[in-house]
C-alpha cells in the first residue's frame, strides 16, 4: 500500500513493467483483433512497446511527463495502424498535461487521464460505446476523477478496475466504428483488442503501485 | 504455411528494401518506410500514396511518371506512422504542395491526420481525398465511413496523370476527388491470407461458404454466401455495384477493373470478366478500357472484386495519360 | 479448392474469350485457341508464340505492339493442337514469314511441328527457336533437352522487340537466338497448383520441404531440400545459374527476373529480390532492369524463380524498346 | 473367335468401343500422369476421344483407312499436349496406310501398326526403351508382324498382349523424354501414362473382336 506519490524515476520502472506485459501479450491481443479486425493489434503493441522500452529505458527522466511523453512518441513512431495512433495519443497528450509534474499523485493521475481521453477522442472521433480502447480509456478516466481525494494507491486500483470494466463492456457491444463496424451484430461477445490492452496497460500500472 | 521469409518480423523491412531494388534507381529512400521518386518537377504539386505493406504492389508500388510521386508504407497491414508520412512528404514536396491520396480505414486516416498537422506546421500545404470504393461496407447515405479496396488502383492512376497537369493543389484535388466519386467496388472472398510474423490465416471460412462484399483484410461485408459458379457471382458483384447510388447505364463508359486478392489466378479472374462484358454489353455500357490482375492483395488471400469507374470527358484524358509503374503501366 | 470457374472442362475456352475480352479490341479470334493483334504492319516478320494455358499471363497475354503478333492456345497445361496454331500463323503471317518462339516440352515441340509443315505446304516461311533456359532441367552438355520457364518473359520481350525492326526472318532467328541463348532460369516449388478439371495437386511435397529445380508444372529438378529462409534460398538459386555455362561476372550487366509462380506474394519476391541484388552488387555484376511478378505461373502454386539474361549491345537497345501487352508493358 | 476379316463398318463399331473406354479411363490415366506429368493425360485423352466419338459415328466409312485417319484427325485437332500430337499421329499414319483397304485382315493390321509405329516415332524421336507410349506401340507393332499368318483373331489377342507387355516394361524404365525425364531414377516403378493408354486401346480392339 503506496500513500505517498510516485517518483519520475518510479513512473519510468512502471513503464517498463507495462512494456514487458504487453510485448508478452502479443498472442493474446492478436487473436482477439482477429476476431474483429485484421489479427495484427498485439503485434503492433508488441512492435510499439518495444520501441518504448528502449526508448525509456535511456531516460533519466526530470518530470513524470517526461516518461510518459517519451512512451507516447515511441509507440507513434513505431507502431502505425490505429493502435500506434491512439495509444501513442494517449500517453504524449497525457504526458504533455504533466509535463511540470515532478511526483505523481492522484490529482495529477486524474489529469494525465482527463488529457488522454480528450486526445484520444479528438484524434479519432471514437466515444463511449463505440466498442474501442476509448471504452476502457473512458473507464479508467472517470475512475480517476473520482479518486482525486484518494491515496495514489487506491487511485490507481480505481482506474484499473475502471479500465477492466470498460473492456468487459465492450463484449457486449456493436462496434461503429474501426474495421469491426462492419461486422455489425457478429461484433457482439469480443471485446475490443484495443480496450484489451488499454485495460492490460492499466492494471499493469496497479500492479507495480499495489504489489 | 511456407514462406520465403528471413526474420518474420522485418517483413516490411525488408520487403521495401526489395521494392528499391525493384524500382533500381528510379525511387529513393527518404526514411523507413517513406520512398519518393528520385526525379521530381520543380514546380509539380505533389501526390502522396500510403498504407500497411502486405497488400503489394499497392501502394508502395504505385510510383512513377504519371502515377504517384512517392508513398509513405507502413508495417504488414498496418497504417504507417505520422513521422514516415512526414518523412515521405517532405521528400515529395516542390512547394506546390502535396495531396495525401489513401483508403479510408481508421489507422490511416488518424496517421494521415497527425502527419498533416507536422508538415502543416513545417509550412507544407495538405490536402486529402480518401478514397471509399467498396459499397459493401456501408449505405450510400454514409459514404464516408466506407473503405477502400482495388478502386484505388484507376483513382491513384486518374490522379497520377491529374498531377502531372494541375496547376495547383485545388485543382488537383477536384480532379481527384471527381475520380473517387466515379469509381465503385464490391469483392468476394474465397479464402483467407495469412499474417506473415505469425503465419495465422486472416479470417475463416467455410470450404463451401464465400464472403461477398469482404475487405482486404477479412473484414465483412453484405454476408456469407455458398460457393457458386464464376457467372452467377459476377451476376451478383456487378447487381451490388449498379444498385449503389452512381448512375451507370446505356450509353455510358467504364473502366473495368477484376482485381485479384492474391492466390487467385488470371484464369479465374478472366472467365468472371467475360460474364462482365456480356452483362454490360446487355446494359449499352461501353467498357473504355479492362485492368486485370493482383493489383491490391492481401498476402495469398483467395478471391477478387470488380471495380467500375465511370468515365467523362473530364476523365477520359487523364485515363489516356501515359504513365509508368511497377503496380502498372501503360503506353 | 474453391474455384472460380463455370463449366470446369470449358476452362481454357472460357479464359481465352476473357482474354479477348481483356485486350478489349487490340487482339481478334481466328479461330478456337488462335488470337492475333487486330492490326499488324504490312510488311512485319511476324512473331507468334503459344503453349499451353493455365499459365497466365503467358503466353497469351504477351500480344501487343513491341511484343509477339499472335499466341496459339492449348487446353490447360497442354500445347495447341496443329490446326489452332496453323489459324495463328495464317493469322499473323504477313509474306514475311513466322517466328515460332515457345517452350521446349514435347507436346509443344510436336504440334509446332506438325503446325510447321502444314504452314510450309500453303508456301508460309515458318523458323523455330525454342526456349530452353531451365538450367536445373539438364547439364549445359545437354541444352536441347531443357524445358523453358519463365526467362521465357524476357526473351519474347526481345522477340518483340526485334520482330519490330527485323529486317527479314533470319534476322530475327539470330537476335532471338542471341535472346535465348543469353537466358539462365532456376525456380523452386513450395507448394503445388492445381488441375482445374479435377481439382487435383499438380504433385506432392511435404509441409516442410520444398522442391528446388521444380519445373512449372511440378516437374521435378534437382531435388528436394527442407524449407530455408528467403536469402539462404537466393544463394542457392543465384548459385545454380551462375555455376551454368554462360559466363556472368564482374562488370556485366544483367535483367533480372524474379517469376512468383503463383500464390507466392510480392513482398516475398521482393524480399528475395534484395538478396539477389545483394549479391550481383557484391560481384560487381550490374542490374540493368528488374522484372518481378506472377508472370509464368501454374495456377495457385507457391514458389519462384530467379531468370538473368545477360545483355550485350545489341540487346540492350532491344530492352529499351517501349511495348505493350497484358503482361508486360515498358514505356 | 473371329476368323474372317472386319468391315469398315466393324473398324468404327471398334473405335467407337475404344472411345468408350477411354473416356471411362479418365481417372486413371491421370492420376497416372500425377506420378510422371503433369496430370492431365486422361483429360486430354477424354477430350480427343469424344471428338472422335462424334467425328466417327458420323462416317459412313468406305475404307479401313477412313475410319482409323478421321479418328487420328480427331485426336490430333481436339488434344493437343503431347498425347494429341502422338495418338493422333497413330492413327492418321496407320490410317493411311489403309486407305484403299475395304477390309481388315492380319497382315493389314500388321501394315497399320507399321505405319503407325513410323509415324509416331519420326514425330516425337523417342525409341523404344525411352519410357513412352512407343513402348507399348511398339510391343503391339512387333506382335503384329510376327501375325502376318494368323487370324485376324489371333492376331488381335497378340497385339493386345504385345501393347499390354510394352506397358509392363515401361514401369522398370528411367524417362528419357518428355516431362518425366527429370524425375531420373524415381520414374522407376511406374508405368509410362502413354503407354498405358496405348495398351488399354489395342486391348478394346481385341476384346470387341475377341468377345
Ligand atoms: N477511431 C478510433 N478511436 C479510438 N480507437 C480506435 C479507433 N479506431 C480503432 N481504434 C482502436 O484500434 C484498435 C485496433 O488496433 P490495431 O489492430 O493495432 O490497428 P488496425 O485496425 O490498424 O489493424 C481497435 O481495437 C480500437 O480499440
Ligand atoms: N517424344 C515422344 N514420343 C512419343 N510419346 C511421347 C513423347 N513425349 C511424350 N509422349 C507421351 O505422351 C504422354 C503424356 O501425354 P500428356 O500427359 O497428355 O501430355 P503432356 O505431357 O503434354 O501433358 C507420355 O506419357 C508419353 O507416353
Ligand atoms: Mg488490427
Ligand atoms: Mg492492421
Ligand atoms: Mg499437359
Ligand atoms: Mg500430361
Amino acid at each position: 500500500m503506496l500513500d505517498r506519490t510516485l517518483s519520475p524515476n518510479e513512473v519510468k520502472e512502471m513503464i517498463l513493467s507495462i512494456c514487458d506485459k504487453i510485448i508478452a501479450s502479443e498472442a493474446k491481443l492478436s487473436e482477439a483483433d482477429r476476431k474483429l479486425g485484421d489479427g495484427d493489434h498485439g503485434l503492433g503493441m508488441q512492435r510499439g512497446f518495444t520501441a518504448a522500452k528502449a526508448q525509456v529505458e535511456a531516460l533519466d527522466p526530470k518530470s513524470i511527463g517526461e516518461v510518459f511523453s517519451a512512451t507516447g512518441m515511441a509507440l507513434m513512431a513505431s507502431m502505425g495502424g490505429a493502435s500506434g495512433a491512439v495509444m501513442g495519443m494517449l500517453y504524449q497528450s497525457g504526458g504533455t498535461a504533466l509535463n511540470e509534474c515532478e511526483a505523481l499523485d492522484a490529482p495529477a493521475l486524474s489529469r494525465f487521464l482527463d488529457a488522454a481521453r480528450d486526445g484520444v477522442c479528438n484524434l479519432g472521433g471514437a466515444k463511449p460505446g463505440d466498442k474501442t480502447m476509448v471504452d476502457a480509456l473512458v473507464g479508467a478516466q472517470e475512475a480517476g476523477q473520482a479518486s482525486v481525494d484518494k491515496s495514489l494507491s487506491e487511485a490507481f486500483a480505481a482506474i484499473a478496475a475502471g479500465a477492466s470494466d470498460g473492456m468487459e463492456k465492450t463484449k457486449a457491444m456493436i462496434a461503429t466504428m474501426g474495421r469491426a463496424k462492419t461486422l455489425g451484430e457478429k461484433s457482439i461477445g469480443h471485446p475490443d483488442p484495443g480496450a484489451l490492452s488499454v485495460s492490460i496497460m492499466f492494471n499493469t500500472m496497479n500492479e507495480y503501485v499495489n504489489c | 504455411m511456407k514462406k520465403l521469409l528471413n526474420d518474420p518480423n522485418q517483413a516490411a523491412a525488408e520487403l521495401i528494401d526489395g521494392l528499391v531494388d525493384y524500382y533500381n534507381g528510379s525511387v529513393t529512400k527518404a526514411g523507413p518506410g517513406a520512398i519518393a521518386l528520385t526525379e521530381i518537377a520543380a514546380d509539380k504539386v505533389a501526390l502522396l500514396v500510403g498504407g500497411g505493406t502486405g497488400h503489394e504492389p499497392i501502394y508502395h508500388g504505385l510510383i512513377g511518371p504519371g502515377m504517384a510521386d512517392g508513398a509513405a508504407c507502413g508495417d504488414i497491414f498496418a497504417a504507417p506512422p505520422p513521422n514516415v508520412i512526414l518523412d515521405a512528404t517532405r521528400a515529395v514536396n516542390k512547394g506546390q504542395g502535396v495531396l495525401f491520396l489513401y483508403g479510408n480505414y481508421a489507422g490511416d486516416v488518424m496517421n494521415f491526420k497527425i502527419a498533416a498537422q507536422l508538415a502543416a506546421a513545417e509550412g507544407i500545404r495538405v490536402e486529402t481525398v480518401l478514397i471509399w470504393d467498396d459499397v459493401a461496407s456501408a449505405p450510400p447515405s454514409d459514404k464516408e465511413s466506407r473503405r477502400g479496396i482495388a478502386g484505388l488502383i484507376p483513382i491513384v492512376k486518374l490522379a497520377g496523370a491529374a498531377a502531372e497537369k494541375a496547376t495547383d493543389l485545388e485543382e488537383l484535388v477536384s480532379l481527384v476527388t471527381l475520380a473517387r466519386d466515379n469509381t465503385r467496388s464490391v469483392g468476394v472472398a474465397l479464402s483467407p491470407g495469412s499474417i506473415p510474423a505469425t503465419g495465422m490465416p486472416t479470417f475463416e471460412l467455410d470450404e463451401d461458404s464465400i464472403g461477398i462484399g469482404m475487405g482486404i483484410h477479412g473484414e465483412q461485408g453484405v454476408g456469407v454466401d455458398k460457393m457458386m459458379t464464376a457467372d452467377a457471382l459476377a451476376d451478383k458483384l456487378v447487381d451490388l455495384i449498379l444498385a449503389d447510388d452512381l448512375p451507370i447505364g446505356s450509353g455510358d463508359e467504364v473502366l473495368v477493373l477484376i482485381n485479384s486478392l492474391g492466390s487467385t489466378t488470371m484464369m479465374e479472374c478472366l472467365i468472371v470478366l467475360k460474364r462482365v462484358k456480356a452483362i454490360l454489353t446487355e446494359k449499352d455500357i461501353k467498357i473504355y478500357d479492362v485492368l486485370l490482375g493482383p493489383l491490391v492483395t492481401c498476402q495469398e488471400m483467395a478471391g477478387l472484386s470488380i471495380s467500375f469507374t465511370k468515365l467523362d470527358e473530364t476523365l477520359k484524358p487523364l485515363w489516356d495519360t501515359p504513365c509508368s509503374s511497377l503496380g502498372y503501366t501503360k503506353l
